[in-house]
C-alpha cells in the first residue's frame, strides 16, 4: 500500500491516532493506554500485516519518552513508524513481545538503557549493563564520572 | 530394500569423506601452495600498500618547512582529541604579527587511523604514512611532535 | 524428554559457555542449563563488549560517527559506514555521484565476500575441522589486500563519507578484482569437496536448529538467518540503494529452515557477490567520486532511518536530528542482535555439539550485538 | 649386520660375561626402562613436531620453523615451557584422583610397549596372548581419563570423561573384531606369529576383501580410541574447552598430551603389525631377488616406517574431517562398525577355512 | 624378558612421570592467589558442584558393552583354532553370533542405542 492509503486505513482503524508529517514512511503516534490492542490489530489487519518489527527503540525528549516501532509487513512490503508517548518520571508501557518475539530482546535493551518498564513482559532484566549497575545509561541526564571520557 | 540402502549409505559417505581427504592431501603434496609470510625475515621485500594508514606525519621539504597554518582543522576533525595544535605568533619582518604553530602534538595512542584530519586538512600538511611497527616499551614515547624543531610554513601556504 | 524440556529441575546441570570460549568467538556469555546432554534452555549474557556506541554518537559530528561504526560489525564494516553515509546523505538531500555509487556497491559485495569467508572457516573449525579456516582466509586475505591497496586499511576502512567515497580508487583496483574473482573461481569446488559434501558436516547440520518461517518473522531474523527460512528479507531487494537496481542479481532463498540451509544460503549469497562485482566492475563510469559538501554537516530537523544489507542481514540506522551538527539521539538496529534473540527457541532440546553447530549458522559477531 | 637385535645380543653377553645373574637381570631392567622412557620422550616430541608439520602443510602454512632445522626443536622447546608451568590442582578437587589419573594414563601407555615387537628378535616380551595383552590393556586408559574428569570438580571435565568412556568401550569392540579376523587367519595371538606368518606377504595384500575391511574399522576405530579427530569429542574444543584435561596444567598437562600420541604409536604399531607385517619387509611370493633386496633394509626401519605412515593417515583425517557429534559417533559404532565387522568376521572365517587367502 | 618386563615397564611409567612433576616443581615458585583455585567455567564463577546427579545416556552403552566384550573374549579362543577345526568352527560361531545379534537387534529395537 502506498503512504496515502495506508494513511487512511490507519485512521479508520485508530480513530485517536494523530500522524507526523515529512519521513518516508507514515509516522503515527497512538496513546499509551491504547496501545497494546492497536498493537494487536496491526498485526492481524490483514490488509496491513505488519507482522515484521525491525526496530524498536526510545528516545529520551527530555520531557518525555517516545517509544519508536518501526513495523514493516513481509507480505506486503510497506513500512509505518509507530510512536507512543511515555512518562519520564514513570515509564511504564505494555509489552509486545507476545505480538512479535523479537520485542523480547528489544524491550530489555530499551528497560536497561532506558529505564522503561515493559509491564507483562516475561524476563525484564538488564542484558547488557551489569546486573547491580545503578542508572540508565542513554537518558540525557545521565553522568558517569568514571566510565564517560569527555574529550 | 534395506540392505542395499545400508550399503549405498555407506558407499556414498566412503565416497565424501575420501573426496575430503583429497583436498588435504593435494595441499599436502603441493608445497608451493604455502601462502605464509616470513614477516620479520622478509621486511626488505614487503611491499606495502602507499595508502596504508599508519600514522599521522607532517612531511617537512629540504628546507625544513611545512605546509601548517595551525589552523585547527584537523583538530576539529579528529574524533578522539588526537591531535592537539599549540600556536604562537611569529613577528614578521614588516612588524605584523602572524599566526604559526609552535606544536603540532600527535597522540599516537588515542589514534584510530580514520583519516578525518587529513580530509579536512586544506592545506595538505598532514598525511598518512604507511609505516606500522608502532611498538614502544612506553606509552608517553606515542605522544609525538609532528613538526620538526625550527620548521617554518612554506612560503606561499595560506 | 520433550515435555521436561524448558523447566530446570534439580539435578540439572548449569554450564556457562563464554565469555571465554572457543566457540562463541567473542565475548558473548551464554548459561546453558542441561539435562545429560541434552539442552534445557539457552540464556545469552551480553555486554562484556558494550562501549555505548549510540552514545558516543551523541556527541561526534556527522563526518566523525561514521568511524565509530566500523567498530560495531567489524567484519562489514564497510556495509556499516555505507549505512551511515547513506542516512546523512538522506537527511542533507545530496545526490552522490555515479562513480562513487558503483564503488559503494563493489566495495560492499567485496565486504561480504570476506565476512562469509570468515564466517565459513570459523562455521567449520566450530565442528572442529581447522583446515577449511585457513583455506577460508587465502581468499580473504586477497580481497583485504585489495582494500588495503585503495581504502588504506584491512579492517575498519573508513572509507565512506557522506558524499561519496574518500579517495578515488586505486588505479590497480580493477585488475586486482578480476584476479581475485579468477582466484575464486578457481577455489569454490575445493569448498564444496571439502566441507558442504563432506558427511560427517551435513549429519551435523541438516535437522538441526530448525526455524520455521513464521517464528523467523516474528523472531525479526534477518539476512541469512531470515532467508535460510524461506523469508525474502534481502534489503538490496526490497529497498534498493545505490546502484544496486541497476545489477541483476538473485536474492538466494532456501526452505529448510536448519543449519544446513543458512549454511547453503551464504555459500551461494558468496558467488551471488561475485556476479554483482562482474558486472560492475567494468563499467565504473568517470567523474568525480565525492559530491560536495560543506565542511561541517548540520542535518535538518527531523528523522531519518536507512536500511542496507550487510553480511549478517537489515542494518538499520536511526538518526534523529535536531538541526545541530550532532545527532540528538542515534539508533543501530543491528542484525546480529534480532538473529541472537532466536538462539534459545532454537536449540531446544538438541546436544552441546548442536548449539555450536546451530550458533555458527547464526553467524554473531558480539560488537554488533552489544554496541 | 648393524641391527636392534645385535646391539641387544651384545649387551647381553658382555653383561654376563662379567657379571652374575642377578646383577645382569638388574642391569637388564634399567636399561629397559631407560630405553622405555627414552622412546617415549623422542616419539612424544617427534609426533608432536610432525603433526604440527602435516597440520600446517595441509592448511598453506609453513608450520614451525623457528627452533632448529625445520622447527625440529619446537616440540623440545614447549616441554620445557610447560616444565616452568605451575601445575595447578582446583580447590574443589578430590586432590589423590587428580593427581593419579596422568600416572594411570602414562602407565598403561607403558605397559602396552611389552609385546611390540620394534624389530626382528627385539621384544620386550614376546607373551603368547600379545594381542589379547594388548587390547585389554590398552582398554584401561579409560580409567585415567574418567578418573582426571570426575575429580577436576569441572562440569566440561566430567561431561568429557563421560563421552570418551562411552566412546572408548564403543569403539572397543570393532577393533577387537578387526584384530581377531586376523588372529583367524594366523591361528595365533603372538604377535611374534603373526608377524612370521606375513613372510610371504602382507595381510592386508594376502586377505582379499574381509582384510582391506578389517583394516578400514580398524583404523576408524583406533582413531576413536584415542580421542583423535574426528572422534575427540571428550576434548572437544569448541564445546566443552577442553574436555577431560580442562583443569590440568603444567606436567600434568603434558603427560596427557604425551600419552595421547604414545596411544597413536601404539595402536598404529598394532595395526602395522597385523596388516602390514610389523618388521617384515615386503615380500612378493616367489620373487626371490626382489624379496632379497627388501631384506637389506633393516628391519626397524621396517616397522617405524609402517608405523608412521599409519600415524599420518590418522593425522590425515584429523585435519580434513570435522567433528562428529556424539550420538552420531555412538551410532556409527553401533549401526555400521559392529554389524559391518561382526560380518566381516564371518566371511573372514570362510576364506580362512578355505584357505582362499594366498 | 618375562613377566618380570611388566613390572619394569610400570616402574619406568612412573618415573617418568613423577620425574617430570618434580622436576617442575622444584623448578616452578607458584603464586598464592584465591582465584587461582577456582574451577574454570569461561571466567564466570561455577554454579553448583558437577557431582550430583545427572542424567547420563552413557549408561546403557556401557552395559551392552560389557556383554558384549564378554562374548568378544570368548571368541578369541575360538579365534586361534578356525583353521584347525575346519567348518565346524563356522557353523558353532554362525550360531554364536546369531544369539549375539539378537541380543543386538532387541536392544536395538528396545531403543537402548538411541541416544537419550
Amino acid at each position: 500500500m502506498t503512504n496515502e492509503e495506508l494513511k487512511s486505513t490507519l485512521g479508520e482503524l485508530i480513530p485517536s491516532a494523530t500522524f507526523e508529517e515529512g519521513g518516508e514512511w507514515v509516522n503515527l503516534y497512538v496513546p499509551l493506554e491504547e496501545w497494546k490492542p492497536v498493537a494487536l490489530q496491526l498485526r492481524n489487519h490483514p490488509s496491513l500485516q505488519l507482522d515484521y518489527l525491525f526496530c524498536l527503540t526510545c528516545v529520551d525528549w527530555k520531557t518525555h519518552f517516545t517509544i519508536v516501532y518501526h513495523l514493516s509487513s513481509t507480505a506486503v512490503r510497506h513500512n509505518i513508524v509507530v510512536k507512543v508517548k511515555v512518562d519520564r518520571n514513570n515509564p511504564t508501557i505494555e509489552t509486545v513481545s507476545d505480538i512479535w518475539r523479537t520485542a523480547e530482546f528489544h524491550e530489555r535493551e530499551v528497560y536497561d538503557l532506558f529505564g522503561v518498564t515493559f509491564l507483562h513482559h516475561p524476563d525484564l532484566r538488564r542484558l547488557i549493563m551489569p546486573d547491580d549497575w545503578k542508572g540508565w545509561p542513554l537518558r540525557k541526564d545521565y553522568e558517569d564520572p568514571v566510565n564517560m571520557i569527555k574529550l | 530394500m534395506f540392505l542395499k540402502e545400508y550399503i549405498n549409505d555407506v558407499l556414498k559417505a566412503a565416497k565424501s569423506l575420501l573426496t575430503g581427504m583429497k583436498v588435504t592431501g593435494y595441499y599436502f603434496t603441493h608445497r608451493k601452495e604455502i601462502i605464509t609470510e616470513q614477516y620479520p625475515d622478509n621486511r626488505a621485500t614487503l611491499q606495502l600498500a602507499e595508502r596504508f594508514r599508519g600514522e599521522v606525519v607532517m612531511p617537512h621539504d629540504e628546507n625544513n618547512q611545512h605546509a601548517c597554518t595551525g589552523c585547527s582543522a584537523c583538530e576539529i576533525a579528529c574524533p578522539n582529541g588526537t591531535i592537539k595544535i599549540i600556536n604562537k605568533f611569529d613577528i614578521q619582518p614588516d612588524g605584523k604579527k602572524k599566526k604559526a604553530i609552535d606544536t603540532f602534538v600527535y597522540h599516537l595512542e588515542l589514534c584510530t587511523m580514520c583519516g578525518l584530519c587529513v580530509e579536512a586538512c586544506p592545506t595538505s600538511a598532514i598525511k598518512m604514512a604507511n609505516t606500522f611497527e608502532h611498538s614502544v616499551f612506553n606509552r608517553n614515547q606515542l605522544t609525538k611532535r609532528l613538526n620538526q624543531p625550527g620548521s617554518k610554513i612554506r612560503e606561499g601556504v595560506e | 524428554m520433550i515435555e521436561e524440556v524448558g523447566t530446570t529441575t534439580e539435578g540439572d546441570l548449569v554450564i556457562n559457555v563464554g565469555p571465554q570460549h572457543p566457540a562463541t568467538h567473542g565475548v558473548l556469555h551464554l548459561v546453558i542449563t542441561l539435562n545429560g546432554e541434552t539442552i534445557k534452555k539457552v540464556e545469552p549474557h551480553l555486554g562484556y563488549i558494550h562501549r555505548s556506541i549510540e552514545k558516543m554518537c551523541e556527541s561526534l559530528t556527522y563526518r566523525q560517527f561514521i568511524y565509530v561504526t566500523s567498530r560495531m560489525d567489524y567484519l562489514s564494516a564497510h556495509i556499516n559506514n555505507h549505512a551511515c553515509a547513506l542516512c546523512v546523505e538522506k537527511g542533507l538531500q545530496v545526490e552522490v555521484p555515479q562513480r562513487a555509487q558503483y564503488i559503494r556497491v563493489i566495495m560492499d559485495e567485496l565486504t561480504r565476500i570476506a565476512s562469509h569467508e570468515l564466517w565459513w572457516g570459523a562455521m567449520a573449525m566450530d565442528l572442529g575441522a581447522f583446515t577449511p579456516f585457513f583455506h577460508a582466509f587465502r581468499e580473504r586475505e586477497t580481497i583485504n589486500t585489495i582494500m588495503e591497496e585503495t581504502c588504506g586499511a584491512r579492517l575498519t576502512m573508513n572509507y565512506m563519507v557522506p558524499g561519496g567515497v574518500m579517495f578515488d580508487l586505486h588505479p590497480d583496483f580493477q585488475k586486482k578484482v578480476k584476479a581475485f574473482i579468477q582466484q575464486y573461481t578457481s577455489k569454490i569446488n575445493e569448498y564444496d569437496e571439502l566441507v558442504t559434501g563432506n558427511i560427517i558436516f551435513q549429519n551435523r547440520m541438516k535437522g538441526i536448529g530448525y526455524v520455521t518461517k513464521e517464528d523467523a518473522i516474528s523472531y525479526g531474523c534477518t539476512g541469512p538467518v531470515a532467508r535460510g527460512s524461506g523469508v525474502a528479507s534481502d534489503i538490496r531487494k526490497i529497498a534498493p540503494y545505490d546502484v544496486y537496481d541497476k545489477v541483476e542479481f538473485d536474492e538466494v532463498l532456501e526452505t529448510g529452515g536448519d543449519s544446513f540451509a543458512r549454511y547453503l544460503v551464504r555459500v551461494k549469497e558468496m558467488q551471488q557477490s561475485i556476479r554483482i562485482i562482474e558486472q560492475l566492475i567494468d563499467n565504473i563510469p568517470e567523474g568525480d567520486f565525492q559530491a560536495k559538501t560543506k565542511a561541517v554537516l548540520k542535518l535538518p530537523k527531523g528523522e531519518f532511518y536507512q536500511r542496507v544489507e550487510t553480511a549478517r542481514g537489515e542494518l538499520g540506522v536511526y538518526i534523529i536530528s535536531e538541526g545541530g551538527t550532532t545527532p540528538y539521539r542515534i539508533k543501530f538496529r543491528s542484525p546480529g542482535f534480532s538473529n541472537l534473540s532466536i538462539l534459545d527457541h532454537m536449540v531446544r532440546g538438541h546436544k552441546i555439539g548442536d548449539l555450536v553447530a546451530a550458533m555458527g549458522t547464526l553467524d554473531l559477531v558480539i560488537p554488533d550485538i552489544d554496541r | 649386520m648393524f641391527s636392534l637385535e645385535g646391539i641387544t645380543k651384545a649387551i647381553d653377553t658382555w653383561l654376563n660375561a662379567h657379571f652374575n645373574s642377578t646383577v645382569v637381570l638388574l642391569a637388564e631392567c634399567v636399561l629397559v626402562g631407560v630405553a622405555a622412557i627414552a622412546l617415549f620422550a623422542v616419539l612424544g616430541l617427534g609426533l608432536v613436531w610432525m603433526e604440527r608439520k602435516v597440520a600446517a602443510v595441509m592448511q598453506i602454512r609453513l608450520g614451525p620453523n623457528r627452533l632448529g632445522p625445520k622447527g625440529i626443536f619446537q616440540t623440545s622447546a614447549d616441554t620445557l615451557k610447560l616444565i616452568m608451568k605451575e601445575g595447578l590442582t582446583p580447590d574443589g578437587a578430590d586432590k589423590f584422583l587428580f593427581n593419579l589419573a596422568p600416572f594411570i594414563v602414562m602407565i598403561v601407555a607403558m605397559l602396552v610397549l611389552a609385546p611390540i615387537s620394534f624389530a626382528k628378535n627385539f621384544q620386550i616380551w614376546d607373551i603368547n596372548i600379545g594381542v589379547l595383552y594388548v587390547s585389554a590393556v590398552s582398554s584401561l586408559s579409560v580409567i585415567g581419563i574418567l578418573m582426571a574428569g570426575w575429580s577436576s570438580n569441572n562440569k566440561y571435565s566430567l561431561l568429557g570423561a563421560m563421552r570418551s568412556g562411552a566412546q572408548i568401550v564403543s569403539y572397543e569392540l570393532s577393533a577387537g573384531l578387526a584384530i581377531i579376523s586376523i588372529v583367524v587367519l594366523t591361528g595365533s595371538l603372538s604377535i611374534n606369529d603373526i608377524i612370521q606368518s606375513q613372510q610371504n606377504g602382507w595381510w592386508i595384500f594376502k586377505g582379499h576383501i574381509p582384510a582391506i575391511i578389517s583394516f578400514i574399522i580398524f583404523i576408524i576405530a583406533v582413531t576413536a580410541e584415542t580421542n583423535r579427530a574426528p572422534f575427540d569429542l571428550a576434548e572437544a574444543e569448541s564445546e566443552l574447552t577442553a574436555g577431560f584435561h580442562t583443569e590440568y596444567s603444567g606436567m600434568k598437562f603434558a603427560l596427557f598430551f604425551l600419552a595421547e600420541y604414545i596411544n597413536i604409536f601404539i595402536v598404529c604399531s598394532i595395526g602395522a603389525t597385523l596388516f602390514f607385517g610389523g618388521w617384515m619387509p615386503l615380500h612378493i611370493g616367489n620373487w626371490e631377488a626382489f624379496n632379497h633386496i627388501m631384506d637389506f633394509i633393516p628391519s626397524s626401519i621396517w616397522f617405524f616406517g609402517k608405523t608412521i605412515f599409519l600415524i599420518f593417515l590418522i593425522m590425515w583425517f584429523r585435519w580434513t574431517f570435522p567433528r562428529l557429534r556424539v550420538d552420531q559417533l555412538l551410532n556409527l559404532e553401533w549401526k555400521y562398525l559392529l554389524p559391518i565387522s561382526l560380518f566381516n568376521l564371518l566371511l573372514m572365517t570362510v576364506v580362512a577355512i578355505m584357505g582362499w587367502h594366498f | 624378558m618375562g613377566a618380570i618386563s611388566l613390572i619394569v615397564l610400570a616402574c619406568a611409567g612412573i618415573a617418568f612421570s613423577a620425574g617430570g612433576i618434580i622436576v617442575a616443581k622444584l623448578l616452578v615458585r607458584g603464586s598464592t592467589n584465591p582465584q587461582k583455585g577456582q574451577a574454570y567455567e569461561c571466567g564466570i564463577p561455577s554454579e553448583g558442584t558437577p557431582w550430583n546427579q545427572f542424567n547420563v545416556g552413557y549408561y546403557l552403552f556401557a552395559l551392552i558393552f560389557l556383554i558384549f566384550d564378554v562374548e568378544l573374549v570368548f571368541m578369541y579362543p575360538w579365534a586361534v583354532v578356525v583353521k584347525k577345526v575346519g567348518m565346524m568352527a563356522l557353523v558353532e560361531i554362525i550360531i554364536f553370533l546369531f544369539i549375539l545379534f539378537m541380543g543386538f537387534l532387541y536392544a536395538h529395537k528396545k531403543g537402548a542405542l538411541k541416544w537419550m
